[in-house]
């Protein structure tokens, strides 16, 4: 991976970036006035909260909703909105 | 650059002169010249007065300007000696074959040139040996009669792997055309 | 496909670009990718999405990805589908690179205005490859300026609601039809509100043999004025006022995907959106007239081409 | 093993494409290239080659589509001229800034307005700067020369730069001469296969291409991009020498006609070198000593060298068949003066801006640059640093 303050005869030629998916490493979660929280006894699994979220970041496991990645949420709130079942709460930071 | 030959042809946009000064020069090329052959461009189309070039020589030809001062002078249509001077730049010692009816000498009197002049009918020749009037393939005929640029039975055996190359798929057009170069090396006359 | 078989595979688009929240084009990019079944090649045209999914040294895709220009990404898409299937058919592949998907995004800059030559062309020249139109109706990564998607009156940074003139003159331009007029495979209008639609939709587009074309209305809550959690409402908002109508076109055959079960008047979309706010001033009412008629005009078409009755 | 044939240039170029048989070429077709991509669809659509053809509807297009399918891992080719070349231009930017060993000849023709079809370097001198190689040729058999070398120049891994094959318009582009071509074997054994380091379609390596580079990476790519320019002579240089061994030609950054001991030189590039030979034989056999420095890698610019080759003449003249309306004269001219200024050499330098739009340059005009040139000498007087040569007053 490329680092900040690497010389050109470091990195990459042609502007490549040669690791895919490594904005993962960089931090939205300090975007965030309000975090969605996630009641997992309400959630019924419906998924929509995942196929909304514009970041990437309701996060699942064997096809169940198991949180928020907190590193990466801007807070929008599109989740908790949408939720069927108001299993979200927008709570501030 | 001792040797350099350099002929314009005059025709009229779609008569092949284009083509003709191409032939020429292929087969020039095929019999161990150095050639150039390249028309002159412009937004003429069908009918109108065009150009076309050739450079043949025993050496390399490293000009790339245009040529002014032809030695042999091609001309594809009568009607275009009353329309372009086709003497413009030739030296008196040149010569200028002309697809015409008329004879050498009336068309010799008709331009005021000092030079060599022939006449050939190659609308003509056209007509009787491929049945259409293009005159280019007989023009190249009268041109090898009246230049000697390029021995003849090598011009003719150059010129047939030429047009094989050209129509592949019509023979008969090959022969016709042989014959009207033939005919019009036999008929031009100076 | 159910959205929870779809978000077993890992995620195509990774956390940690920098759309803004509650952008609408995150959603649609996401739901696109996560149906593809191969491994994809990506180009994006300048835009608020390419800029913001790859910042060097940082990339949010997972697949591979090439931005080029503006105005470019269907023929530049449509070179590196050359290339795959010049290479593949010479056999110098690995058998990993063989099946691939070909997929270009274009916000509606780059697609219905400084894109749109490349696009016409490249869908003419039949690539197979995928165009997706994210549609938030304005140039919002140059910072909010009218675009020919831009709907009439809406209000934006280069045709601003002033005293004389209310917001943008004209009317948006169709460009799913235009695009469909091309006579490709595959042309579909989606939405996010509705994503098993939008999945299907696109995991048609990736079937068929050929160029295929999908038009999806983007929320830009800045460029909007809306609120970032109503992204996904607002979108379902234009479907129920018949702004957005969801309808697919395959091999010609036009099919609506969405009839609201009671339509909704167009001041519902409208309000939502600061951009719209001052058309609600007394003396702008026949402006909010006239693109409800329009819309009343534009959706008996819709129904018309789909064959449906029509509306009174 | 090689040919030898009469052909026209663009016959030629299309013939050199063949032989290299790119995995994709994209192009649209514009006066005076035209004939290059006829004839190269031609044997596309005869199964010739493997070529994919992406017949594009802008030249804009052509030059994203092959940069497309050369970062995608494909040999990718395109050809163009004049305005197709300037619709091109925001794009060229991206092939070399990308590093994508592109070929590109270029039918060299003016630029509108108003609109001309004939030969002038307005086109690729407008475009030199961008980043791509720049390879000039006096005649058909050049032009083919180097669109073959170009192909190994460009994928070098010390170099990874688009290069742009220029030939002159209708002189060269639409003139029959003869020349040889190599077998169709030992151009695919030169040139060999491309294997692209991080191409797109490498499914288990995914490669973000054209990513936004701001202040703080930007700079060191564009570094790069210089550092590989600066490798460009040396490779030129290989190739030509292992291009020697298989034709016979020779090859260098440039050309020394007559110049070892010159007094009065020319500088200039494309077909007007050509006839500029028969005019320095001419002045020879009067007694002038004239030479001429022929340049064939202009961009990127061998200063060094041309102006060693340069610096024992007493006044040389530069031809520059391109305005930049600079006021001080043509590109070519620039970058001359100041490799002799570098050199500290003591040579009078002028330019000659001549052949715009495709006027012809006849020997006797550049027999009159020599006379220029041998009385600068005498006088040790430069009255005009720019003229223009062979227009109407």
């Amino acid at each position: 991976m490329v680092k900040p303050g690497d010389g050109y005869k470091e990195i990459p030629e042609g502007g490549l970036i040669l690791e895919s998916g490594n904005a993962k490493r960089y931090e939205t979660g300090g975007w965030r006035t309000q975090r969605p929280v996630i009641d997992l006894d309400t959630c019924i699994n419906c998924f929509r909260c995942w196929a909304f979220c514009p970041d990437s970041s309701i996060e699942t496991e064997d096809e169940e909703i198991v949180g928020v990645d907190y590193d990466h949420c801007k807070g929008c709130g599109v989740c908790a909105h949408e939720c069927p079942v108001d299993a979200i709460a927008m709570e501030q930071e | 650059m001792a040797s350099l030959t350099e002929v314009r042809w005059h025709g009229r946009g779609g008569q092949g002169g284009k083509t003709a000064s191409i032939l020429l020069g292929k087969v020039a090329a095929k019999s161990g010249k150095n050639i150039q052959a390249f028309p002159e461009y412009g937004p003429e189309r069908m009918g109108a007065p065009v150009l076309a070039y050739n450079r043949i020589s025993e050496d390399e030809i490293t000009l790339h300007c245009q040529v002014t001062e032809p030695s042999i002078v091609a001309v594809l249509d009568p009607t275009l000696l009353d329309v372009v001077d086709i003497t413009e730049g030739v030296p008196a010692d040149g010569t200028i074959v002309v697809n015409s009816k008329e004879d050498a000498k009336t068309i010799k009197e008709k331009l005021d040139f000092e030079g060599d002049v022939w006449t050939v009918d190659a609308y003509g020749v056209a007509e009787k040996e491929i049945g259409r009037p293009f005159p280019n393939t007989p023009m190249l005929g009268g041109l090898m009669k009246a230049t000697g640029l390029i021995e003849f039975d090598k011009f003719l055996a150059g010129i047939e792997t030429e047009l094989e190359k050209k129509f592949a798929h019509k023979p008969e057009v090959i022969e016709k055309n042989l014959a009207a170069i033939k005919r019009a090396y036999q008929e031009v006359a100076n | 496909m159910s959205l929870k078989d779809i978000a077993k595979g890992e995620d195509r688009l990774s956390g940690g670009h920098r759309l803004c929240s509650g952008c609408g084009a995150g959603t649609v990019t996401r739901l696109i990718m996560n149906a593809s079944d191969n491994p994809a090649v990506v180009g994006a045209a300048t835009g608020c999405l390419e800029v913001s999914t790859t910042i060097y040294p940082y990339t949010a895709w997972e697949d591979s990805f090439i931005h080029n220009a503006f105005e470019n990404v269907a023929a530049t898409i449509s070179g590196a589908e050359a290339a795959h299937r010049s290479l593949k058919k010479q056999g110098k592949l690995k058998e990993a690179d063989e099946d691939k998907d070909f997929i270009a995004f274009g916000g509606d800059g780059g697609t219905y205005d400084i894109g749109f030559q490349s696009l016409s062309g490249a869908l003419e020249r039949g690539h197979d490859m995928v165009y997706v139109c994210y549609d938030n109706g304005a140039y919002m990564n140059t910072g909010i300026q009218r675009s020919s998607a831009t709907p009439k009156g809406a209000s934006t940074t280069t045709s601003p609601a002033g005293e004389e003139v209310p917001g943008k003159e004209q009317y948006r331009k169709e460009m799913t039809d235009i695009v469909a007029a091309h006579g490709i495979p595959y042309v579909a209008q989606a939405s996010p509100f509705k994503p098993n639609d939008l999945i299907r939709k696109a995991k048609k587009a990736f079937e068929v043999d050929g160029p295929a074309f999908i038009n999806v209305l983007a929320t830009c809550p800045r460029g909007w004025r809306s609120k970032t959690e109503e992204s996904i409402e607002i979108t379902k908002v234009a479907a129920d006022t018949c702004f957005w109508p969801l309808f697919e076109v395959e091999d010609g055959e036009w099919t609506l995907n969405y009839k609201p079960k009671e339509k909704k008047p167009i001041t519902d979309w409208l309000e939502r959106q600061g951009r719209f706010k001052h058309l609600f001033k007394p003396k702008n009412k026949h402006m909010i007239e006239e693109i409800q008629e329009h819309v009343d005009k534009r959706w008996n078409e819709i129904l018309k081409k789909c064959g449906e009755a029509e509306e009174e | 093993m090689s040919e030898q044939v009469a052909l026209t240039g663009n016959e030629v170029m299309s013939q050199a494409m063949r032989q290299i048989n790119p995995d994709v070429v994209a192009a649209y077709p514009i006066t005076p290239q035209t004939a290059i991509v006829q004839t190269f669809s031609q044997f596309v659509n005869d199964g010739d080659v493997d070529t994919e053809f992406v017949p594009t509807e802008s030249e804009h297009s052509a030059m994203s589509a092959t940069v497309g399918a050369s970062a995608s891992g494909a040999r990718a080719m395109t050809a163009t001229a004049a305005n197709g070349l300037a619709l091109m231009w925001e794009v060229l930017y991206i092939a070399s800034g990308t590093r994508l060993p592109i070929v590109m000849p270029v039918v060299n023709r003016a630029l509108s307005g108003p609109i001309n079809i004939h030969c002038d370097h307005s086109d690729a001198m407008g475009a030199r700067d961008s980043g791509w190689i720049q390879l000039y040729a006096e005649n058909a058999q050049e032009a083919y020369d180097n669109a073959i070398q170009a192909v190994k120049i460009s994928e070098n891994k010390d170099v990874m730069l688009p290069t742009m094959v220029n030939m002159d318009g209708f002189i060269i582009s639409h003139a029959v001469e003869n020349l040889n071509l190599l077998a169709d074997e030992d151009v695919q054994d030169f040139v060999g296969e491309y294997h692209a380091e991080n191409p797109l379609l490498d499914s288990e390596n995914p490669v973000t291409v054209g990513p936004l580079d701001l202040q703080d990476f930007y700079f060191e790519h564009k570094m790069q991009q210089a550092v590989a320019a600066e490798n460009v002579k040396d490779v030129v240089l290989e190739v030509a020498e292992e291009y020697e061994e298989l034709s016979g030609r020779e090859y260098g950054l440039f050309e020394e006609y007559k110049l070892d001991d010159a007094e009065v030189a020319v500088v200039a590039l494309g077909s007007t070198t050509g006839t500029a030979k028969t005019a320095v034989d001419n002045l020879r056999e009067n007694g002038v000593k004239a030479g001429l420095s022929k340049i064939r890698l202009y961009r990127p610019f061998p200063a060094e060298e041309i102006a060693e080759a340069l610096a024992d003449l007493e006044a040389v003249a530069v031809m520059d068949r391109a305005e930049t309306f600079s006021t001080t004269g043509g590109p070519v001219f620039a970058d001359v003066r100041a490799a002799l200024y570098d050199m500290g050499a003591d040579v009078e330098a002028v330019n000659y801006i001549y052949g715009l739009g495709g006027r012809d340059l006849k020997v006797e005009e550049i027999e009159s640059v020599y006379k220029d040139l041998e009385e600068i000498v005498e006088t040790n007087t430069v009255e005009d640093r720019v003229q223009h040569l062979g227009v109407r007053e």
